[in-house]
């Protein structure tokens, strides 16, 4: 699998640059760059309906991202003003690396899933739901919760929106 | 294994940038930056060598699929994420009017 | 300068918009009703049936798309649809389970209406992310920029 | 039993019904949203009182039809419906109290969507039997929460919730990567068969980063004191019902009741991460009360008080002994009542003269009767003074540490205690007792469904001291069994099943 490791190493290095740079809008449009990665990731990965997904998605948060940084990249305190910070940060993130390696380890090599669950969906779903998308045969039945949980986000974060941008919070006659 | 560190490598660079970025857009970016890396892990995780994508089609038929469960789990998990995204554009978007910056060395009405 | 942006953009992203818009919706509807059979499915298809009207918005500035679908519509489309995700899921119940599918079953595979309520399912979720983003997108972006006007 | 799905139906539907029809009624919002709630605790209490009749039984719902490992279980044992009382009791009483208190905010049926959402997500979380389930359930929580914190949209409250938002984001991730990490080495996710394929396949190295994982995640949604930053700024910033919710129920359910599910049902416990949250619950004790006495507003001071007695939660809890967890059990139910009582009393407080600082109160004894003496009474139960119902749950805990040969622990439990009660008699000393500030001089008892709510509390507060005592006492022992045997929660769920 080159093609999986070429692209982590394009999303890294987008990700590294979305970091650095430091106009936010380049930032923005780095970052993107990165999801559209993890979109051809996920095709790679044979995935296609999460790539499909990821792509609408990334061009909503694009959008959104860019509407709302526009014109207003001023300049920012520079991160490493406080060496010893972001020393205790690397450190932080080494040790997170490290155990995180060790761990792996033990973990099925990769492109070894073990499928004891998911053997069901595949051996069964076509027949039992009726629907030759075994993806859509997970969401909609037998994980139709979790979807049910899903929308709900959705739901909470657009009447949070709603709720975070009014203009008066209060009533102010006391 | 690589695939799996390096995805973890772009877990650490999200995290390095909420931790260590004093922007809130920035933030934004490194929270975008974490949950891609752990949508991805989620993926590779379940991916098997030489497998086809859990559809079938008519009169084929497929032996070796790729475990379709995470696959389930992060359409889940990259919507909340952009619900997550969605919030705090909101809360930047609000904290930009009251205080006219996005920095956060600026932004310290609170003591703690 | 600012007001011409409100206005929209230049006549050329006008026309495209126009010719393509209404293909983008069309291929945001067929995902939704295709996505047992092929990728996609509801969100995928909501999002693109939202960017389709962003698209209107940010091409012909917001009084052009918002006089056709504007916040507080948006916002009920989006309850209504949570509304109709859970009673599906909630008339399950008949056949004793929450979430049981069992209408339009015993059909054999890849035909539109193959599998169960799977489809309404998608209708429901369409709704909800397609009115869901559509508002927070209006909130965030139009009626953000609207009130710096008036500062 | 069918009623389990109820309690997510019910305030879902609430919900979804408010957001559509709430903006064009007045009553709405407060009919259905009072009404949902009730609706819950009359099914909790039903739910409590079934289960308590036959010890040990357990009951599994499997969603959909399909059975376990292949669809979503939800699980109701002692525990669940422990969990399931306290957080329906708390949050009707804050449904009634919102009522008035929240007249003074605008936009009333956003804040009824976003409650009933709120304890939607808890409710979700607490009967889930689905790893990946709870996470979405706790997603919704903590969305809805960092919406609500920044509800009165301030300056300083956008700035908590923003805070709030990216600590509970990063706390998500690590909690999606620890179930990633478990999915790829069990490859399922119900919480009964994990718990089989783990004990199966023995003791691995993913385990221990597993663990860390979750600790961090669950940790940082508990606010203990490593991982604490954002909750003194994020629960003082939110509208006094919001508060109460967030300290009483919201880091008990998504931190506490979630990590302790996990750690000693799923993943087993071990010594390690036991010592590990004895350490960090003694610290969270310490700093939390020693933060808070130099506090002069209000709501910030009890902010710090929640990362105190989450300390002692997670003391009990942590030292794994039967004694303990009941303890750690009792204190997080006296907890989530005195705690969201004393934050309706600041909210009570701010509704009447509007401010939330400690030096420009002072006898409002005088003005305010109803809501001092359900103060007092708070006060000396979060203190610990006999009578109420803090003094049992403390005592227990510090019995429990010496049991356990921990005289150390149970040293720093005394010491906290004490700081608690000095802290405590600072605000009785300059907001009810003391001369009355000549502002306040019109100032006048809120209304009475926000004293409804607050009386009903402190008599739960006085009450509450009988769980210590036979036959009540077996309700809590009970749910800490479920805990302490935790190896058999994957036995009695395939039980249950069949």
């Amino acid at each position: 699998m080159l093609e999986i490791h070429l692209l982590l190493i394009f999303m890294i290095a987008a990700a590294i640059i979305a970091v650095r740079v430091k106009d936010l809008l380049s930032s923005v449009v780095a970052v993107g760059a990165a999801g559209l990665g993890l979109s051809l990731s996920f095709l790679v990965l044979k995935a296609p309906d999460l790539a499909i997904t990821q792509l609408v998605v990334e061009i909503l948060c694009l959008v959104i991202l860019i509407r709302a940084t526009i014109k207003k990249d001023l300049p920012f305190s520079a991160s490493g003003r406080w060496f010893f910070n972001t020393l205790i940060t690397l450190c932080f993130l080494a040790i997170f690396l490290g155990a995180a390696y060790f761990s792996l380890k033990s973990l099925p090599q990769f492109g070894n899933a073990v499928m004891r669950v998911s053997g069901i969906y595949v051996e069964n779903g076509m027949i039992q739901t009726g629907s030759p998308n075994i993806i859509s045969a997970i969401i909609l039945d037998y994980r139709g919760y979790d979807t049910l949980g899903e929308v709900t986000v959705l739901f909470t974060a657009a009447i949070g929106v709603l709720a975070i941008v009014r203009k008066i919070g209060r009533k102010r006659e006391t | 294994m690589t695939a799996y560190l390096l995805c973890l490598v772009l877990f650490s660079i999200g995290l390095y940038c909420i931790l260590r970025k004093r922007n809130l857009i920035k933030i934004i970016i490194g929270i975008g930056i974490v949950e891609y890396a752990v949508n991805l892990f989620f993926i590779l995780v379940g991916y098997r060598t030489g497998g086809r994508s859990p559809i079938f089609a008519r009169d084929q038929v497929i032996t070796n699929m790729v475990d379709p469960l995470p696959q389930a789990l992060v359409l889940t998990s990259i919507v909340i994420g952009l619900a997550v995204t969605a919030l705090l554009v909101a809360i930047a978007i609000r904290i930009y009017e009251k205080y006219g910056t996005f920095d956060i060395t600026k932004i310290n009405k609170l003591k703690g | 300068m600012r007001h011409s942006k409100e206005a929209g953009m230049t006549l050329i992203v006008k026309t495209v918009t126009r010719l393509t818009v209404g293909l983008i919706l069309l291929y945001g509807i067929y995902i939704i009703f295709n996505g047992h059979l092929s990728p996609g499915g509801g969100f995928a298809g909501g999002v693109i049936m939202a960017l389709s009207f962003i698209n209107i918005m940010l091409a012909f500035g917001k009084e052009a798309a918002l006089k056709k679908f504007n916040l507080s519509s948006a916002q009920l489309l989006a309850s209504a649809g949570a509304l109709i995700f859970l009673l599906l899921a909630m008339i399950g119940f008949i056949d004793g389970h929450f979430f049981s599918n069992f209408f339009f079953k015993n059909k054999l595979p890849f035909d539109l209406l193959s599998e169960g309520n799977i489809p309404i399912y998608e209708v429901a979720i369409s709704l909800i992310v397609g009115g869901g983003l559509f508002a927070i997108f209006v909130a965030l972006v139009i009626e953000h920029k609207a009130d710096k006007h008036s500062d | 039993m069918n009623i389990i799905p109820l309690f997510v139906i019910i305030p879902l539907a609430a919900a979804f019904l408010i957001s559509f029809a709430g903006r064009f009624a007045k009553r709405i919002p407060d009919i259905l949203g009072n009404s949902a709630c009730f609706a819950l605790l009359f099914l909790s209490i039903y739910m409590a009182n079934a289960l308590y009749k036959i010890p040990g039984h357990i009951l599994v719902y499997k969603v959909g039809g399909w059975i376990p490992p292949i669809g979503i279980s939800m699980v109701v044992d002692s525990l669940t419906a422990f969990m399931l009382v306290t957080v329906n009791l708390v949050a009707f009483m804050i449904a009634v109290f919102s009522i008035e208190y929240m007249t003074k905010y605008t936009d009333k049926w956003k804040f009824y969507t976003l409650f009933m959402l709120m304890i939607a997500g808890i409710n979700g979380v607490t009967i889930t039997g689905d790893l990946f389930n709870l996470f979405v359930f706790l997603e919704i929580a903590s969305i809805s929460s960092y919406a609500l914190v920044a509800f009165g949209t301030e300056s300083e409250e956008m700035e908590a919730s923003f805070k709030y938002a990216v600590m509970g984001s990063v706390a998500s991730s690590f909690i999606l990567l620890g179930i990633a990490f478990l999915y790829s080495w069990t490859s399922t996710l119900n919480m009964a068969d994990m718990a089989s394929v783990l004990a199966e396949k023995g003791y691995t190295r993913t385990l221990p980063f597993v663990s860390v994982l979750f600790l961090m995640g669950f940790g940082l949604k508990a606010a203990l004191v490593p991982f604490h930053g954002w909750l003194p700024d994020a629960h003082p910033s939110a509208p006094a019902p919001i508060s109460a919710m967030l300290s009483g129920v919201l880091i008990k359910v998504l931190g506490v009741y979630a990590l302790s599910r996990i750690f000693y049902n799923v993943l087993g416990m071990d010594s390690r991460i036991l010592s590990i949250l004895i350490f960090l619950g003694a610290l969270s004790m310490l700093v939390g009360v020693f933060l808070a006495i130099g506090q002069w507003d209000l709501k910030r001071l009890l902010a710090y008080h929640s990362i105190s007695q989450i300390g002692y939660v997670i003391l009990g809890i942590g030292l794994g002994t039967p004694l303990g967890i009941f303890g750690g059990l009792f204190h997080l139910f006296n907890h989530s009542i005195f705690k969201s009582l004393l934050f309706l009393n600041s909210g009570a407080i701010d509704y009447s003269i509007g401010t939330r600082n400690l030096q420009e109160m002072g006898g409002l004894r005088a003005r305010m009767p109803v809501t001092a003496a359900t103060n007092l009474i708070a006060s000396m139960s979060i203190a610990g003074i006999p009578p109420f119902n803090g003094f049992f749950s403390k005592l227990i805990i510090i019995l429990a540490c010496v049991q356990a040969h921990h005289a150390g622990y149970a040293f720093i439990a005394v010491i906290g205690s004490i700081l608690t009660l000095a802290s405590f008699m600072k605000v009785q000393r300059y907001a009810f007792f003391g001369v009355l500030n000549k502002k306040w001089e019109a100032a006048k008892e809120v209304p009475v469904g926000m004293l409804a709510s607050m009386i009903v509390l402190g008599l739960v507060c006085i009450v509450a001291g009988l769980f210590a005592l036979p036959p009540f006492s077996a309700f809590l022992t009970n749910a800490a069994n479920v805990l302490v045997n935790g190896k058999d929660y994957a036995a009695l769920v395939w039980g249950a099943v069949k």
